[in-house]
Formats: structure tokens, C-alpha cells, sequence
């Protein structure tokens, strides 16, 4: 794939609550088709950042460029517009629907139209696709079944299917594997995988260190709001003030 | 049938064989599915349109009526299942009373054109009045919608447009008490049908998505500030229809055109009868002007015992009455023995 | 003239913040919108005109009495009304609003409608200041609401009940491991605000008459300034009272009395379009719901 | 199938025989009684609820004498009341003409003896009134537009009929008042209060207007929201720009802390106008001797015992006798029951109910009512004046030591002079 310049550019944002400050002046760039992480203690303001680059929050410094245009304080929904998607930590799909129809409000999107020509499809059976994409098995009529009936796991992998069907360049996954066992975890791998293939670009923020460090190229670490290290998975553990931010919290 | 105190019972909700049939294979078995799903749809629409024939004159005015909160709760409603709590029916209602009563008033227009356009044009008012105030949400918003008929009132009174606070008079009749009754319980059902069917579609899924988890419509790259004007539009546009109605059944329209009782009663209609089905905040409108005609006979007290019932209704059935007729259509309960 | 208005307008002010301070705490430590709180505010009045009058118990007696009553019935209706509905916050103002609308026409159906039904008050006479004659009872009433912000102050800093009210509005959860019981510390806080209801009652209906009416008013007026100032934000709410109380006054003065209450809904509007949650609201994020 | 068609042409024809418009207006059957119609908000408002007191009194004594005879036949009289809500915030008129279109459609009333009481109300119900073709009687509402109404379209409107005063009347008793102070003490500088209804709107201006007319200086005229209570803003600019003769005009009870505010801010100047507290027997007792000098208007000259027509003292006896108190209010009470008595006579004279052989009758009207002479004018208003043997008459009274109504207005009815208030000191 062609690289021209940073995909995406973060330059010292920042934003305060009050009197807290939950992200300083963080800066790191990113080339399409990378896989990046960000990890750091609980409270470090990783989910900040995410929604300071989703536009959710206005951040009181700093700027996001995205493919070389300033994004910084956009509307969530034009960020989303331009194919920046994100999933979020709380799940709340439509409980008392049948999976697939928690598809159709991204397929609904002006994005999704443009894309496909102008034309939505029937969305129906779009979402039924995605969600086998994503291991709902459709023989055993899954992505029919009434949402509140299916495992947490499954919710997960509708929140990635969710972010697939906006057809994104760049999608940040927020804590996607907080509370999934290691089947689960395991069957998740593979679709990222796909994804990363498909040269979709992602930002990966996770506590589960292990198998992030196995899909990313490389990660950043925050703590305090502000970024403490960034290195190849290998080597971003090794530095002491990584160690400190982590000693007593829990490295699975 | 609740079994002896003492043992340890739970109460079981199970959907009748005939429901689960009917909603999921969608070619119906026999004739008595059929009729399942069709008698309440069926027994509703005879309920509206026999009934008036057996009412005297001061009845039919009251079935109006009726007819007139139904709307404003439906509108209500809606903008409820959008996630938007609106405390401001009567600036709906007053917008189009008004614009009505003026086009009839200084231009003499017939009804025939004034409810139409004053049905869009006051939805169209009334969006962009909200417009700025869209991002509030709960009681932010609920206050602004509470404020902004009282500050019209206001405004006209001090003023003294439109006929300040003597109103506008003697404006043109509607042809006659059928075409009242009927044109009135005709919309009533209407907006019922097309608010049910527009609630389910994919543009109906989109806006109850914004009522549930307006972060992930949002990034889904959609606009929810334009969803909910529409929204917005087509609560404001039954509203005002519902007053356009009034302003030419009564030949007069004024400053109580926006009084609070408009933007209560539908409230509480809403609250008796269960929201998010508008089947149900028509039932609670029926329910509550009919419970206060009937209290018309005891005099003064007649508000005080109708708040009683209301408080009584909501503390018994909080999920509506509608919700509640609804379970017992669809599904059989029994109480099961817990095993310790 | 002008001085005249700066003086008004600060007892105006006052006032609004007295009437609102009941419903604010409230809906501050337990989210309970008390839509009755008019309707308390003039059961509060009455009582105290019917022990006062018909039963001819000292005046500070009957306030106290009366005060208590209303307490005690602002309670009744949490444990036995709204306590159900939690949660439910459409029925929950429906139905507290349904109480007080059935307070207020209770008296009115018995006839308590007319002049007659008026408080004396504590102080008559007036006092100037400067160019301008003040009745002593507004001073009065300027007084009693620095005392009652104050008390509050240190009553929600340094008693016990106080500082579990405020656990419960900062964190149900983390209160109830405390072991602070909600519910009960919610028709607490609900009796309470009936009970501040009931002394801006007792202070302020004396320069008025007690009517059905005014009950709807103090009710709205309540809402907007809680609202204005930041739902549950005391000090938010006393600068809203003041910005609408001095809105309110100047626009009586200068522009005539029935732009007042125009001025007063604009601004209200006006502070939430270019504040979404209130003056002194805590910071709303778009998925926050309220 | 067969029977479905036969099954519907069954309710069609129901439903036709069901809505088919009510033939009340024919002849009534022997013992049959006369209903009429009284729609008022008891319950929120003290002119009202004293109307139905003294109609049910009417309705009483001509039943004690065996009711109305129609055409030689005797018929008891029968009140068919419906509380109208109208005046209390948050009411929308609709809620008033669904009560008064249930007396008219539900309880068959042949006329409305006492029509709703806000004039946004009452005129309103004029529509209902001409569509329903009921004659109907104002006791309250006092908006010239009634008026105006009826002379525009005399045919749709010619059902309704004013018993009570307008606001000109109203307005009369003020400059009658006025021009006494200025002739006696040389007054000139007036300020005015006024409730921001369609009544006192009129009256105000017809007020203001005769005042500069008359050379009189209007320092400032001021309006205020029904249920207004702080009236320091307005009494502050009347004290500092030295006003003699303050002009309110209420209707709302909250205006007693008018008087209130006054003492307290001690406004130096005579008033002159209308405040229901004021009215109250019992006002000296409620303010103490510092509404000494204060001139009040009585609407109709019934509300109050003047000696000088005794029929005013009767009717006050009989309350007082039937109701175990005294009638406290100025306005509206005393024309209800002639109303009802003028209603009772009309129908006697057309020997039916026919609501335009009625009307026709009506208008005939000449009776010795409490409040004077009735007589219905071309609008269809009764006629007030200064005479009680020509017209009815309005009443303006006093203030005097030791806490008596004094009544000063007019001469031919006056039982005393107007005195300067304690404290002030005559211009001239």
C-alpha cells in the first residue's frame, strides 16, 4: 500500500475536567495499515483520548490531522463520516431485537450510501452477511435470535461487526475484549486479523496485554494522561517507568 | 390464581403457542390466527367509528375531544420514544390554533385550506423554535419546552397581536358535528397506523437508537441533531393539526390556547396507558377525559378526585394500561412451586 | 428609582432562591423532582392560617407545627407515592404533580379562596433606605434566607444526616456498602425539602395572600432556577435566582410588569442554548443522560 | 351477509335518531320544569359562587309561589349549574365551553341564566350561544366587545344579554369620583394600576381619556398580570412623581397587597378605583384605619344596602337570612338574581320557551330589579345611570371613621360626602 506522509496525526492534545487533568499534551502518529495499541493503567485516560479523537469530547489544546485535514472538534458524526469508527466499552445494542437489526442504523448511514453508490441495499440481508463475517453461525439461525438472548461474547463481536459495516479506514476498538474468555478471545483474533488484512488501519486500546502484544505493531503507553513510552511490543514493557505505572495493577 | 401464603411461589409469563406462531412464521394456520392478530386492530377501529352513533350531541362533543388529547399524547409519545421529554405540547397545539384562526381570521380562508396548512406550517414553526434547544436532553429540554408556550402567551399578551388577550372570534365553522367527529377519530387512528409503522421501519429503528444509545448512531456517521428535527416536525405538525382542529370547532382561538392543561393531560394520558405503543397514550387520553366527564356530576371536587384516580392509576399499573392488556393478551401466567 | 430597583430586585432574588432551596436539596441528594413542592408550599400557608386563626395557637407555634405537617406529608407522599415509581421519572413528576395539584384544590373547593387568607407577618412598619421606604418584612425575609443558606452550609458539611445526604447524591452505590440506607435517606431528603417549603411559606406568603395559584407559580419558578442553575447545584441555583429575580425586577420597573415574565423564560432559554446543562450543571457529556 | 347490510342500516338510522338536534324548544308538557343554566367557576371564584347562592335564592321564591306559568300553566323553575374553570391559570377555555355546551346540549337548559365569568370565556361561549340558539345572560364579563359583537351581528348574537355592568359603566363611577376631588380639593395628577384584562384595559383607557379631556395630569398607567403581587415598582414611581389620586383598577384578590405596599411605603394620595378588598364589609378590619379616605366602586348597586333603595336591603336581609353571612363582593352577585327574575318574566310574556320568541321578550324587559330600573338597550345591555327610577345604578362609597362604606356616589342615593384622607391637604 502507498504511504503518503501520517494517516493519522496527533499533536499534544489535551483536555481537563475541573480540576483533573485526564489527557496532557499526548502526541504519536499513525501510518495507514498500522496496528497500534494503547495500553496504561486503569484512569490513565486512554478512553479520553478516544473520544477526543472521535470528536465525543472538545479537547482544550492540541489537534488531530486525519490523512492531512484538521478533524480536531468535528461533530462525532462527520469524524464517523470520514470513516473513523469506534466501538465502544459498554455495549448497548437493541436488546429486544433480533441481532442482525443492531446492524442496520451504521448500514443506515450517509457513509454506507456513498459508498455504495448511492444506493442502501437491502439492509436486512447486508447485516445478515456481517454478522456471519463475524462468526454468528447462520445455519443455527443466530443472527435471528432475540439480542438479550445471545452471550456477551457474541455482543462483542456485533460491536466489530457494527464498526465493519460503516466500511472504515480507521477503526479504534475501545476495550473490545474486557470480559471475553479465552475461546471467545480466540475466535475474535482471526477478524481482526482479516481486518488488518484488508488493510483497514486500527487503534487498539487494551488491558489484555498478551494478545494485544501478539496482533500490534506497535504500542503506546499512558499514565496520568500523559504518554510514557512508545516501542514494538517486545520492548515497550522493558522500560522502568512503564514498570512503575503497572506495578500492582494486574498484567494479564 | 396466587396459591396459599406460605410456600415459596414464582410467578411464570409464558407467550400463548398462538403468539410465538403468529409473529414468527408468517404464514398464518388457520383462520383463528388470523383473527388473533386482527380482532384488537379490528374491535379498536369499530370502537371508534360506532360508538359516536350512539352518543347524544354532548357526547360527540366530548368523543372531540377526546379525539384532540389522543393526538397531542400520541405526539407526545413520540417524541418520548426518540428519547426527547417535552413538556411544551401546548406550544404544538397554540402554533397551530394560531396560525389557523389568522388565516381564517384577517385572510378568510376556509378550513379545508387552514387546518392543512396550519398543520405544516406549525410543524415547521415549531422545528425551528426547538431547533437551537435539540442538543438539550432530559429536563433541559423538558424545561425549554415547558417555557416556550407560557413565553408566547406572554408575548402575545403584552403585545396584544392576533387579538392580544381577547382572541380571535367568530372564525368559520367546521360543516358539522359529523365531519368534526369524524375527521377527528379519523386522524386519531391515522397517525396511530402511521406512527406504529413508522416506529418499525429502518428510519424508526434509527430514531429509537438515538433514544437508547445515541453514542453508536452517532458514530455510525449520522446526524442524530437533524433525526431528531424531523422528529421533532412530525410530533409538532400532529400537535398542531390537533390544534388547527380546535380553533374551528370552537370558531374562536386565544391565549389559553397554550395553557398548561394542554401540555399535561397529554402527559398523563401517556403515563396511564403506557408509553412507546401510542396505542397506549390514545387509550390513557380516552381513559382520562372520560373519567373526568364522568366526575363533572360531583362538582368543585371533580379535579381533586381526578388526580386521585391518576395518582391511584400510576402507583398500581406504573407500566401503563396498555402494556398490562397487552401481557395478558399474549401470554398465560402461572405460578410455579420454587424448589430450594 | 434605580436605587429602588437594586433594592427590590435583591429581595426578589432572595425570594426566588428561599422557594427554591426546598426543591433544589431535594432533587439534589435523592434526583426526586418534587412537582408537589407547590402544593406544600401552600399547605404550609394554610395550615398556618388555620391553626393560627381557627384554633388560636401563637403564631411562631403554628409556623413550627406547620412546618413539621408539611415535612411530615412531603414525607408520607415519597414513602408511599413516588418510592414506587424510582427510577420512573416521567411518572414520577406526573404523580408528585398530581399530589399537589390535589392539595391545592382541596382548599380551594373548601372555599379558601379570598383576601381574608392572608398572614400577618412578623414585622410591619417600613424602613428607608436611602430615597426608598422598604417594609421590614422583605428585610426580614432577606435576613432569614442568608441564616437558612448558611445553616444549610453547615448542615450538609458537619452533621451526620448531612453528610450522609450528601453520600447518597455523590454515590448511591458506594453510600448503600456504607451502609447508609437510600430510601430512607431519600423520603428524609423529600420531608426536608417540604420542610424549607414550608418556612419560605411562612416568610414570604405574609406580603401576599395565600391562593391556589400562587402554588402553580412558586412550583415553576422553583424548576427554572434549579434548572438554570445546574440541576442539584446549590450554589447554582442561588446565582440563577439572583440573574432572574434582577431580570425579573428591572423589566417590571423599566419595561412594565408584564414583560417580567417573558424576560425571565428567555433567559432561562437563552442560559441553556448557550449551556446545555445549567450554569453550574456538572460537565455533561453527550452520552450522560439526566 | 343480509344482516351485516340490515346490521348497519340499524345503526345508521340509531345514530341519526340518536343526533337529530334536540327539540327542546317545544312546548313544554304540564309540571314540566324551566332550566336554566348557571356556568361559572364556583369554585375558583368568590362573584361566582354568591351568583349561584342568590340565583338558587331566586329560583326558590318564585318556585315558592308555584314556579313560572306559561300560557296559564304553572312550571317550577329548575338551575342546571356546571362549574367552568375559566380564571384559574392553566385552563383552557375549551375545558369552559365544554361545560357550557354540556347545560345547553346534555341538561336541555332553555337559557343560561349566569354565562361564564372571564371575559375570554364569555365571548367564547357567545358562538355556542348563537349556534345553539340559547339566550344567555352576562352577570361578569364586562369587555365592551360583547357589545360590539352584538351590534355587528345582531342576528347571530341577539341571544345574548348583559345584566351586569360594562367597563364604560365601571369607568363612570371612577371619573364621577374624579371629578368630586378635583373639584372639592383641586386633584389633578392621576396614576393608574390596572389589571391586564379586557375589562380594566377598557375602563383605563375610557378613564384616561376623560382625564385629559379634563386637564387632568397622568403621571403613569401601569399594567398588571392577573395574580401580580409586588406592586412596590409602580407605587414607588407614583410616590416619587407626587401623584394625588391613585386610580387601580382589580379584580383579583392578590390587589389587596396593593393596600398593603401603600401603607407600608406611606403613598400620600387618595384612591380611587377598584379593589375587591376594598369592598369587603369587613376591609377596616382587615387594614386597619389606614384605608381611611379610600373611594371604591360598587359595580352594581344590589352588592351593597342603600338606604335609599329599599329593595337593596331586602335582598341583603335574605341572603344573609339563607347563606348565614354577608355578600362581600362588589360585583356580579346582585344582577344574578335579577337575571334570573328578568328570565322568569320574559318567559311569562311570551307565553314560551322558544328561545326567539324569548329573546323578543327580552328585549322588552322594564323591571324593578335590586339594582335599579332594568332596561335593556339596543346591544342588549342593561342601562346603568345615576337614578334608580330611571336606570340601574353604580355605586361609588368611601372609607369614613369609624370603618363604615359610605356612599358618595351617586347624589341621588349618597348617604355623605367625600372627605380628604387623614393627611392630606387640599390644592386649591
Amino acid at each position: 500500500m502507498k504511504d503518503n506522509g501520517p494517516f493519522l496525526q496527533v499533536s499534544n492534545l489535551s483536555k481537563r475536567f475541573g480540576g483533573v487533568q485526564a489527557v496532557d499534551s499526548v502526541s504519536f502518529e499513525l501510518r495507514q495499515g498500522e496496528m497500534l495499541g494503547i495500553i496504561g493503567p486503569n484512569g490513565s485516560g486512554k478512553t479520553t483520548l478516544i473520544n477526543l479523537i472521535t470528536g465525543f469530547y472538545k479537547p482544550n489544546a492540541g489537534k488531530v490531522l486525519y490523512q492531512g485535514k484538521d478533524i480536531t472538534g468535528l461533530m462525532p458524526y462527520k469524524i464517523a463520516d470520514l470513516g473513523i469508527v469506534r466501538t465502544f466499552q459498554m455495549v448497548r445494542p437493541f436488546y429486544q431485537l433480533p441481532a442482525f437489526k443492531n446492524l442496520i442504523i451504521p448500514l443506515y448511514s450517509p457513509r454506507v450510501k456513498r459508498l455504495a453508490g448511492g444506493k442502501y441495499g437491502d439492509r436486512d440481508a447486508i447485516a445478515i452477511d456481517l454478522l456471519e463475517e463475524v462468526g454468528f453461525e447462520r445455519e443455527s439461525l443466530v443472527p435471528y435470535k432475540i439480542t438479550s438472548a445471545l452471550p456477551h461474547g457474541y455482543l462483542k463481536k456485533m460491536e466489530l461487526a457494527r464498526s465493519i459495516a460503516m466500511r472504515p479506514e480507521l477503526v479504534i476498538l475501545d476495550e473490545l475484549f474486557s470480559g471475553l474468555s479465552m475461546a471467545e478471545l480466540a475466535s475474535m483474533l482471526p477478524i481482526i486479523e482479516k481486518m488488518i488484512s484488508e488493510g483497514i488501519t486500527i487503534i487498539m486500546v487494551e488491558h489484555r496485554l498478551k494478545e494485544l502484544f501478539r496482533i500490534a505493531n506497535r504500542v503506546i503507553v499512558l499514565n496520568h494522561g500523559t504518554k510514557i513510552a512508545e516501542d514494538i511490543p517486545k520492548d515497550v514493557m522493558k522500560s522502568e517507568e512503564v514498570k512503575k505505572a503497572y506495578l500492582g495493577t494486574e498484567v494479564t | 390464581m396466587k396459591p396459599a401464603i406460605g410456600m415459596k411461589y414464582r410467578k411464570e409469563r409464558i407467550d400463548r403457542g398462538i403468539k410465538a406462531r403468529t409473529e414468527d412464521i408468517f404464514a398464518l394456520l388457520s383462520f383463528r390466527e388470523m383473527l388473533y392478530l386482527l380482532a384488537p386492530r379490528a374491535i379498536l377501529l369499530l370502537a371508534v367509528f360506532i360508538t359516536p352513533l350512539f352518543l347524544g350531541m354532548y357526547g360527540k362533543k366530548v368523543l372531540i375531544n377526546t379525539a384532540v388529547f389522543a393526538l397531542l399524547a400520541m405526539s407526545w409519545d413520540f417524541l418520548i420514544s426518540v428519547g426527547m421529554v417535552s413538556l411544551g405540547q401546548a406550544l404544538f397545539f397554540g402554533v397551530g390554533a394560531y396560525i389557523a384562526g389568522i388565516l381564517n381570521d384577517s385572510l378568510k380562508w376556509s378550513p379545508l385550506f387552514t387546518i392543512p396548512i396550519a398543520t405544516l406550517g406549525g410543524g415547521a414553526i415549531c422545528s425551528i423554535l426547538l431547533a437551537p434547544v435539540l442538543r438539550l436532553r432530559g429536563v433541559y429540554f423538558a424545561m425549554v419546552t415547558l417555557a416556550m408556550p407560557l413565553m408566547l402567551m406572554r408575548i402575545i399578551e403584552a403585545t396584544k397581536i392576533f387579538g392580544g388577550t381577547e382572541g380571535l372570534h367568530g372564525l368559520a365553522p367546521l360543516p358539522g358535528v359529523w365531519l368534526e367527529l369524524y375527521l377527528s377519530l379519523g386522524m386519531v387512528i391515522a397517525v396511530l397506523f402511521f406512527l406504529r409503522r413508522l416506529i418499525n421501519t429502518d428510519y424508526g429503528l434509527v430514531l429509537s437508537g438515538i433514544r437508547d444509545n445515541d453514542r453508536s448512531v452517532l458514530s455510525s456517521g449520522i446526524n442524530i441533531y437533524w433525526y431528531k428535527m424531523q422528529a421533532v416536525f412530525v410530533a409538532s405538525a400532529i400537535g398542531a393539526f390537533a390544534g388547527a382542529f380546535m380553533t374551528h370547532a370552537y370558531m374562536f382561538v386565544g391565549m389559553p390556547a397554550f395553557e398548561l392543561d394542554y401540555s399535561i393531560l397529554p402527559i398523563a394520558a401517556g403515563v396511564v396507558g403506557g408509553t412507546g405503543t401510542f396505542a397506549g397514550s390514545m387509550l390513557g387520553a380516552f381513559i382520562l377525559v372520560t373519567l373526568s366527564e364522568i366526575l363533572r356530576g360531583v362538582g368543585g371536587v371533580r379535579i381533586v378526585f381526578y388526580s386521585v384516580f391518576l395518582v391511584i392509576f400510576i402507583v398500581v399499573l406504573p407500566e401503563g394500561i396498555f402494556h398490562y392488556l397487552q401481557r395478558k393478551y399474549h401470554q398465560f401466567e402461572r405460578w410455579v412451586k420454587v424448589e430450594e | 428609582m434605580f436605587q429602588g430597583m437594586l433594592i427590590y430586585g435583591l429581595i426578589n432574588s432572595v425570594i426566588l432562591a428561599l422557594v427554591t432551596l426546598g426543591f433544589n436539596l431535594t432533587f439534589g441528594i435523592s434526583g426526586v423532582a418534587n412537582f408537589g413542592y407547590g402544593g406544600l408550599y401552600i399547605l404550609a400557608g394554610y395550615t398556618i392560617w388555620i391553626l393560627f386563626n381557627l384554633l388560636k395557637i401563637p403564631y411562631l407555634v403554628a409556623i413550627v407545627l406547620s412546618i413539621l405537617f408539611t415535612a411530615f406529608i412531603g414525607g408520607l407522599m415519597y414513602r408511599f407515592i413516588l418510592l414506587r415509581l424510582r427510577g420512573l421519572t416521567n411518572l414520577e413528576v406526573i404523580a408528585s404533580l398530581a399530589v399537589g395539584v390535589i392539595i391545592l384544590e382541596m382548599f380551594r373547593v373548601a372555599g379558601f379562596i379570598g383576601f381574608e387568607y392572608t398572614l400577618p407577618g412578623f414585622i410591619s412598619g417600613s424602613v428607608p433606605i436611602g430615597e426608598t421606604l422598604v417594609d421590614a418584612q422583605r428585610l426580614f425575609i432577606v435576613g432569614i434566607g442568608m441564616v437558612l443558606a448558611l445553616f444549610l452550609w453547615i448542615f450538609t458539611r458537619y452533621t451526620k444526616t448531612g453528610l450522609a445526604f450528601r453520600g447518597i447524591a455523590q454515590e448511591e452505590r458506594t453510600a448503600l456498602v456504607l451502609g447508609i440506607n437510600s430510601d430512607k435517606m431519600a423520603t428524609l431528603s423529600v420531608a426536608f425539602g417540604s420542610g424549607l417549603a414550608a418556612i419560605a411559606a411562612a416568610v414570604i406568603l405574609p406580603l401576599g395572600i395565600i391562593a391556589g395559584e400562587g402554588g402553580y407559580t412558586v412550583l415553576l419558578n422553583a424548576v427554572a432556577v434549579c434548572i438554570v442553575g445546574g440541576l442539584g447545584s446549590p450554589g447554582g441555583a442561588v446565582v440563577a435566582s439572583f440573574i432572574i429575580g434582577y431580570a425579573q425586577t428591572f423589566t417590571a420597573t423599566y419595561l412594565g410588569s408584564h414583560w417580567t415574565m417573558i424576560v425571565s423564560l428567555l433567559a432561562i432559554i437563552l442560559i441553556l442554548v448557550i449551556k446545555p446543562s445549567g450554569l453550574y450543571g456538572k460537565q455533561k457529556e453527550i452520552e450522560e443522560k439526566v | 351477509m343480509k344482516q351485516k347490510v340490515i346490521l348497519m342500516v340499524g345503526f345508521f338510522v340509531l345514530g341519526i335518531f340518536f343526533t337529530f338536534p334536540h327539540s327542546a324548544y317545544a312546548q313544554l308538557k304540564p309540571g314540566e320544569p324551566v332550566i336554566l343554566g348557571v356556568t361559572a367557576p364556583f369554585a375558583a371564584q368568590l362573584e361566582s359562587a354568591d351568583a349561584l347562592k342568590v340565583a338558587t335564592m331566586a329560583l326558590e321564591e318564585i318556585n315558592a309561589k308555584g314556579g313560572v306559568s306559561i300560557k296559564g300553566v304553572k312550571h317550577p323553575l329548575k338551575i342546571e349549574s356546571q362549574d367552568t374553570r375559566d380564571i384559574l391559570p392553566g385552563v383552557p377555555v375549551s375545558e369552559a365551553l365544554l361545560a357550557v355546551e354540556k347545560v345547553i346540549l346534555e341538561k336541555k337548559a332553555h337559557a343560561i341564566a349566569v354565562g361564564p365569568s372571564r371575559s375570554e370565556a364569555f365571548l367564547a361561549s357567545m358562538d355556542l350561544a348563537a349556534k345553539y340558539k340559547v339566550p344567555m345572560m352576562a352577570c361578569h364579563s364586562m369587555t365592551p366587545v360583547v357589545a360590539k359583537k352584538i351590534s355587528e351581528e345582531y342576528n347571530k348574537y341577539k341571544y345574548v344579554f348583559r345584566v351586569g355592568i360594562n367597563s364604560m359603566h365601571m369607568a363612570g363611577i371612577v371619573t364621577g369620583m374624579a371629578a368630586f376631588l378635583n373639584k372639592e380639593f383641586g386633584f389633578k395628577k392621576a396614576y393608574l394600576m390596572v389589571q391586564d384584562v379586557l375589562w380594566s384595559r377598557a375602563s383605563s383607557a375610557f378613564v384616561e381619556s376623560w382625564l385629559q379631556k379634563e386637564g387632568w395630569e397622568v403621571l403613569g398607567k401601569d399594567f398588571f398580570p392577573t395574580g401580580a403581587s409586588d406592586f412596590s415598582a409602580s407605587l414607588m414611581k407614583a410616590k416619587s412623581t407626587g401623584a394625588q389620586v391613585v386610580i387601580p383598577m382589580f379584580d383579583m384578590p392578590e390587589a389587596g397587597i396593593l393596600l398593603k405596599q401603600r401603607n407600608a411605603m406611606k403613598v400620600q394620595a387618595v384612591t380611587a378605583g377598584n379593589i375587591v378588598e376594598l369592598a369587603h364589609p369587613e376591609a377596616w378590619k382587615m387594614f386597619g384605619d389606614q384605608i381611611e379616605g379610600c373611594l371604591n366602586t360598587i359595580y352594581e348597586a344590589g352588592n351593597i344596602p342603600v338606604k335609599a333603595m329599599p329593595k337593596t336591603l331586602i335582598f341583603h336581609e335574605a341572603f344573609r337570612k339563607r347563606w348565614g353571612r354577608e355578600i362581600t363582593i362588589q360585583h356580579g352577585v346582585a344582577p344574578a338574581y335579577d337575571s334570573v327574575y328578568i328570565l322568569a318574566a320574559a318567559i311569562e310574556r311570551a307565553g314560551s320557551v322558544d328561545p326567539d320568541a324569548l329573546v323578543i321578550a327580552l328585549e322588552k324587559t322594564d323591571y324593578a330589579g335590586v339594582n335599579g330600573r332594568m332596561r335593556f338597550d339596543k346591544n342588549h345591555e342593561i342601562v346603568y345611570g345615576v337614578n334608580p327610577n330611571e336606570t340601574a345604578v353604580n355605586i361609588g362609597f368611601q372609607w369614613q371613621k369609624p370603618g363604615k362604606r359610605v356612599i358618595v356616589y351617586p347624589e341621588t342615593v349618597a348617604e355623605g360626602k367625600i372627605q380628604l384622607p387623614p393627611g392630606m391637604k387640599p390644592v386649591k
